[in-house]
């Protein structure tokens, strides 16, 4: 250890005490971003990260950044740990962050409130908070490109598409966390109006290895459909003991989080047929992909473990995170006729967003998910979701894209947005025309 | 060499009785208290408060909670992240039930409810010891867990299974929720913590915290000098419970802003075992120590990368971070099992009798 | 001043009965037995402890000498048999009771609280004594304060008596065995017994250790007035202290009287004999 | 009173009108507690192994269970075939087992209890933090054919009804099976097996019978490291490896409780107790409660347990001496 190296160190010690801001290069765009590489999740937090990273640093390497200004990209490890997740935050937001994507339902809601006073948005891309969806009330919070209630509706509405939804059972098998709980309200009360029964299997988080009393349960009342919401290691043992209890799996959905790569390698050919959801596209065949694999991959300045992992269900997510931040940081750029933004601009960008299909063209991405629009009011886009098939190797998509039943959502997304914020006086909403 | 008590003769038994009877020992603590309250809040930045001074003083707290139980009374539990969250549901529930109640009141009345849950998984251990009963209060650590996310009554049904902290004031001040800033927050834990740690140090010099200590050292002999083990196995699981639960409730209610029961999971009943080995057992002091020691390493670590200009990714530094904790915890338990309050101890003796080395 | 305080200022020496055949009795044991899991470890043994006097029990290794002190202080319930302390007659009791009813002891293997100090060690047996709630020990102030300090003072008592001020804030772990047999007498006699109850005060000492022993001892009685029974297995030391022996083999009396008539006792004789090395 | 008797029938009836109604399911459940049962005994030998030869109490265990299983995997993905991967780790594990005997045990010899278990968290952390910096923290898939294990089923068809069989969870009762039967073997017939169960007793004893205590340590910890890797082969086929893993393996420690820290029947009685236990509790008793016992029953089990009982099942009741 040299002297000089020793002297930085202190510096930056005492930087950190008192809070120098510790100098960025100019005209660039600060991203943080909140990892799990680590902890009983990181299966799915390090493809993810990769796509998110390797994106932007395609943008880098191919246009120089956006609008001429470089990327920084700022990993911060949380393990999906809510503590970590906030120390993170605290970390990097003097920084410059234009946004966060907090990647965990614990830190998204942990963030939503700081956030809002600190004029940094919130991504949570399809997951954390669903009333986040209405804008008037929650300024600082996205969700594109639709949330989870919404999903929902698109997953059943292809069961009502596929022998009808009254009068069937329908089981709900979820993780027992606030993750797995979200969308329970909807599930009840989409019960009562489409005429479906509803059996709850709640999985503990320790308990995700171990759920053959859940699937006991489920041969015992044999419900006509089981919809999964689940996470990490919970995913390819719940499709292993569907397999062991002879349940039919292509009656068996996965949301979004439960239909990954990662998630049905580990079950192999015994997971064929299971259904998930998604809404963003799968393998390489996209132009923005093949860039990232010419651009960074193939210069070694990937973190991915193999070439094969690039277009995987979970790096293609991540990578699209990025990509409707890109889209934001390019809006409010073109908005405000500023290179550098802040966070205040990237909001705007955020809510102006309209990546309509010729964008998404322009973006190398043709067919890669549904246009995402947002407004004032409307943070979600109540994007339409797809429908994908495990055939034993790998994940094929076997529907059109599903619109979701906004029209029932939106008002219970409202309703839950009002209940959000009754209890706190001093919630800073916003008006839209 | 300056630390020498030469010359500073006790007259009465009330000096000597004093917590730190030596003359450089309460100028050091008076100087590390004006930093703390007065230097750090005006030149320290909103990170190094939020994130580091918080959570040290909010894991210290826990620490010497679970110190007062294991250190003291010798009872070792590893149910401290589930009574954590007692305290911290228990001031959720009551600041929206009662949401005009002064928070610094809420703060600590929830701690009573820990106190009484610890109470009640207390009462096995007047049958049970050692190892039989850490294994006990691992029931009440999962069973608390299933009751944070079964019983919807506890976090007001929200959708999101989380506890959101609503925003409270205090002399028009926010205290609590977003708009609190970090030096309000920071202020008001440390002075909750400083007057909680006077209290424990009180309590353990007196008769009931050496009734603790008899049945740490040897319950039957204190059993037989009229200390009934009811009362002060379960005084220690009552006292340690409150500690713990006001840490769980500052832990949310000024720390985090919302969590979960993932917050007071299986892992942070671990996480505060490791502060109070590794800081010592028995020891207040220990308690500081070692909750900056395992809070404060992972931080330094995740900062050394970028310092070295090195590229290595965050979650390598997590591991070897879990790694070098680990190595530690095996290596205090070798080498000095009263961990870093002991080694603290030694180095002041050393200076005492400096130049001569062997001087007792 | 409060009454916690006027109880400790109370002198040592209170009870100034001097042992004679005229004393009352303080501790009867009739008829005891005890047994574990079907072995005897005690058989219906019988006799009494007067008021003053230094009572020894004497007898081979696994004669039962522990167990019967066990009995009498409450750590273990016999089978049969009743005891009788200051007249009340009783068949159960928990350790904690008796030691509230003035009953202390010190152990044969010593039971000191091994990570506290000397003083504390001490201080330790004035618990009893000490009435403040926790409200006033959680703030240190005025009556905790203050009754702290005369507890203190009390306890600086034994210490001086027993000379160990030296050792005041040592932890008792790392002390030599002689001294540390010396607190645990301290921590009993903080406890201001009426009965005291030694085992083996002076195992594993050497000659200059057991003559200071003893010397406390033997103070301890006299001036103090407290009543002592005591196990020992030096015969020299049990003739010059005691005032009375009963000498027990194989959980059973055989032989109790005055050191001489003890010592004369053919049972006793054969006992130590058929033992002996 | 009205109020109270469907709640006194939900509670002390339904479930058994439930089980009876459709007893092969019945059957199916109690087989599953019985394999899942059978996966806690191996992590609860494993403790007792060490407990009894050395008073430690490994809490780290559960991490050797996926740490092994880890080795085994990784090995074959680097191009090991499956049986030389398992020798390999068989070896790793007995590298694993003279380290921590050399670095950690011989250093803390009659220490406290409390300090022996602390030691072994610490352990934990460490074997958690090398094994995720040397493999990855992502879930691997255990190689369950590549050793020889069918992946298939078959069915039982009793009382109108199918029972399923796994024949992986019948592989893994047959190994339990034989390596409990082993390890009897071994701890009878053998002198390093009788020098084992001397040293239980009493440490001098041992040291007379000619083997030293070191020695001693490093096998228990071997032949613990050996019965770690056969759980993890059983519950990675059953789901994956991964580190999640190691929550589950806490619920070894409520059937120590149950069976007592130094009995092997005990271990095996109590995996059986609380697997069986938490399956038919959660199935017939759990949506009393919203689901999600089975988080919390072993450790309630075991705590009621211990107020009746707190030497365990096979344990002797402790008399205390002053």
């Amino acid at each position: 250890m040299n002297l000089k190296k020793l002297s930085c160190t202190a510096i930056a010690a005492a930087a950190m005490v008192v809070g120098l801001p510790i100098a960025q290069a100019e005209d660039s765009l600060f991203m943080p971003s909140l990892t799990y590489r680590t902890g009983p999740f990181a299966g799915g937090g390090t493809p993810f990260a990769d796509g998110y990273a390797d994106y932007f640093n395609m943008l880098n390497e191919r246009d120089g950044g956006i609008g001429g200004a470089k990327i920084v990209v700022e990993e911060c490890e949380t393990a999906y740990n809510t503590q970590k997740g906030v120390e993170c935050y605290e970390a990097t937001k003097d920084k410059g962050a234009l946004a966060y994507s907090p990647l965990s339902t614990g830190i998204t809601l942990a963030l939503i409130p700081k956030a809002s006073v600190d004029e940094i948005p919130v991504f949570s891309m399809g997951y954390g908070l669903s009333a986040a969806a209405i804008g008037e009330k929650f300024p600082w919070t996205f969700v594109y490109p639709t949330t989870y209630w919404n999903q929902l509706s698109s997953i059943l509405k292809y069961i009502d598409a596929n022998g009808g939804l009254d009068g069937k059972k329908v089981g709900f098998i979820y993780l027992d966390v606030g993750y797995g709980k979200e969308p329970l309200p909807l599930l009840e009360k989409l019960s009562a109006s489409l005429g479906f029964e509803v059996a709850k299997y709640p999985v503990g988080v320790k308990e995700m290895q171990n759920q053959s009393a859940q699937w006991l349960n489920v041969r015992k009342e044999r419900p006509d459909w089981m919809i999964m919401w689940g996470w990490g290691a919970m995913n390819p043992t719940a499709v292993k003991e569907a397999a062991k209890i002879r349940y039919p799996l292509d009656r068996f959905i996965g949301n979004w989080w439960a239909g990954s790569h990662n998630d049905l390698n580990a079950v192999g050919k015994s997971g064929k047929g299971y259904l998930a959801a998604n809404f963003s596209g799968i393998g390489q065949d996209f132009p923005a992909v093949q860039d990232i694999l010419t651009h960074v991959v193939d210069k070694g300045n990937s973190k991915v473990a193999s070439r094969d992992d690039v277009g995987n269900v979970l790096y293609n997510r991540g990578m699209f995170n990025a990509v409707v931040l890109a889209e934001a940081i390019h809006v409010a750029q073109q908005k405000t006729g500023k290179t550098v933004i802040t966070g205040a601009d990237m909001r705007d960008g955020l809510e102006n967003i309209n990546i309509d299909e010729a964008r998404l063209k322009e973006l190398g991405l043709e067919g890669f998910s549904a246009p995402v629009k947002g407004t004032c009011s409307d943070h979600e886009g109540a994007g339409a979701v797809f429908l994908q098939q495990w055939n034993g190797e790998d994940w094929e998509k076997i529907t059109d894209l599903i619109e979701p039943d906004n029209d029932t959502v939106r008002p219970l997304l409202e309703e839950a947005a009002e209940k959000y914020v009754s209890d706190k006086p001093d919630w800073q909403g916003q008006t839209c025309s | 060499m300056f630390y020498r008590e030469a010359g500073q003769f006790k007259t009465t038994y009330a000096d000597d009785q004093a917590l730190l009877p030596i003359a450089q020992d309460r100028v050091g603590l008076i100087i590390v208290l004006a930093i703390a309250f007065l230097v750090l809040p005006i030149v320290a930045s909103d990170f190094f408060l939020s994130s580091i001074m918080i959570p040290f003083l909010v894991f210290a707290l826990a620490a010497i909670g679970l110190n007062i139980l294991m250190g003291y009374a010798g009872q070792l539990s590893l149910g401290t992240g589930a009574f954590m969250g007692v305290g911290a549901y228990s001031c959720y529930k009551l600041t929206t039930i009662f949401p005009d109640l002064n928070i610094l009141i809420v703060l600590l009345l929830s701690g009573f409810f820990s106190a009484g849950v610890g109470v009640v998984f207390g009462l096995p251990s007047l049958r049970i010891k050692g190892l039989y009963l850490a294994i006990t209060t691992l029931a009440a650590q999962f069973f608390l867990e299933w009751c944070f996310i079964r019983v919807g009554w506890l976090y007001n049904y929200n959708d999101s299974g989380a506890i959101e902290v609503p925003q409270r004031e205090l002399f028009g001040l926010a205290v609590t929720g977003p708009h609190a800033t970090p030096e309000t927050r920071y202020l008001i834990i440390l002075t909750i913590v400083a007057v909680m740690t006077l209290v424990a140090a009180n309590v353990l010099r007196g008769r009931i915290g050496r009734s603790w200590m008899m049945i740490r050292d040897m319950d039957i002999a204190a059993e037989l000098m009229g200390v009934r083990p009811l009362y002060a196995k379960l005084s220690a699981f009552a006292f340690s419970s409150y500690y713990c639960g006001v840490a769980g409730a500052l832990m949310v209610f000024m720390w985090l802003g919302s969590a979960e029961v993932e917050a007071f999971d299986i892992n942070h009943s671990f996480l505060v075992l490791f502060m109070v080995i590794i800081g010592g057992m028995g020891s207040l002091t220990g308690c500081f120590m070692g909750a900056a020691f395992i809070w404060v390493l992972p931080v330094i670590l995740r900062a050394i990368p970028p310092a070295f200009e090195l590229d290595i990714l965050a979650a390598t530094m997590e591991h070897i971070s879990s790694i070098i904790i680990g190595a530690l915890i095996i290596f205090f338990l070798i080498v000095e099992p009263h961990g870093l309050a002991r080694l603290w101890r030694v180095g002041k003796e050393k200076l005492r009798t400096w130049p001569f080395p062997y001087a007792t | 001043m409060s009454t916690a305080l006027d109880e400790v200022q109370t002198p040592l020496n209170d009870n100034t009965a001097v042992a004679s055949e005229a004393a009352p009795v303080l501790l009867s044991v009739d008829n005891v037995s005890l047994s574990f899991g079907g072995v005897k470890a005690i058989s219906d043994i019988s006799f009494n402890i007067l008021k003053g006097e230094v009572r020894a029990i004497i007898g081979p290794n696994g004669a039962g000498k522990t167990s019967m002190l066990n009995v009498i202080n409450g750590f273990y319930h016999p089978q049969e048999g009743r005891i009788s302390y200051k007249g009340k007659t009783r068949k159960r009791m928990k350790p904690h009771q008796a030691a509230a009813s003035g009953i202390a002891r010190t152990f044969q293997n010593v039971a000191l609280f091994s990570g506290m100090s000397t003083l504390d060690n001490i201080m330790s047996g004035r618990s009893l004594k000490m009435h403040r709630g926790l409200i006033w020990q959680m703030l240190h102030v005025g009556p905790a304060r203050n009754e702290e300090i005369a507890h203190r003072q009390f306890v600086e008592g034994i210490i001086d008596f027993l000379e160990i001020a030296h050792i005041r804030k040592q932890p008792v772990g790392k002390l030599p065995y002689g001294l540390q047999k010396r607190v645990e007498l301290g921590r009993a006699m903080a406890m201001q017994p009426e009965l005291l109850l030694l085992d083996e005060p002076m195992a594993g000492m050497n000659l200059e250790e057991k003559e200071d022993m003893s010397r406390f001892i033997l103070d301890l009685n006299s001036e103090f007035g407290t009543t002592i029974a005591l196990i020992e297995h030096d015969m020299g030391v049990v003739m010059d202290l005691a005032d009375r022996v009963v000498v027990l083999d194989y959980g059973q009396k055989i032989a109790d009287g005055t050191p001489s008539e003890v010592q004369a006792n053919q049972n006793v004789i054969d006992a130590y004999l058929g033992v002996a090395s | 009173m009205e109020a109270l008797m469907p709640a006194l029938d939900a509670v002390f009836l339904a479930p058994f009108r439930d089980m009876v109604s459709l007893p092969d399911f019945l059957i199916q459940v109690i087989w599953e507690g019985f394999v899942s049962g059978i996966l806690y005994a191996l992590i609860a030998l494993g403790f007792v192994l060490i407990y009894k030869a050395s008073a430690v109490f490994n809490f780290a265990q559960g991490i050797m269970v996926v740490f092994a299983a880890l080795v085994l995997v990784s090995l074959f993905d680097m191009g090991v075939p499956a049986w030389i991967a398992l020798i390999l780790t068989i070896g790793v594990m007995g590298i694993l087992a003279l380290t921590i005997e050399r670095v950690v045990l011989r250093k803390l010899v009659n220490q406290h209890e409390a300090i022996l278990l602390m030691a072994t968290i610490g352990l934990t952390l460490v074997l958690k933090g090398a094994g995720q910096l040397v493999f990855g923290g992502e879930p691997k898939t255990m190689i369950t054919e590549e050793l020889g294990f069918s992946t298939g089923s078959s069915d039982w068809e009793v009382f109108d009804g199918i029972v399923i069989f796994q024949h992986i969870d019948i592989a893994a009762a047959v190994i339990a099976i034989v390596m409990v039967a082993a390890l009897g073997v071994f701890f009878s017939k053998t002198r390093i097996g009788r020098a084992l169960r001397a040293v239980a007793d009493d440490h001098q004893a041992a040291l007379s019978v000619g083997i030293s205590l070191n020695q001693i340590w490093a096998i228990v910890w071997f032949a613990s490291g050996i019965v770690a890797l056969v759980t993890g082969i059983m519950w990675g086929a059953r789901s994956d490896v991964s580190f999640a893993l190691e929550i589950i393996a806490l619920k070894a420690l409520a059937v120590l409780i149950l069976g007592g820290f130094t009995s092997i029947p005990g271990a095996i009685v109590g995996g059986l107790i609380v697997g069986i236990g938490e399956k038919l509790f959660e199935v017939y008793w759990g949506p009393l409660f919203g689901g999600g016992v089975e988080a919390w029953f072993a450790y309630v089990l075991a705590l009621i347990f211990l107020l009746f009982r707190p030497q365990g099942m096979f344990g002797e009741r402790h008399i205390e001496r002053v």
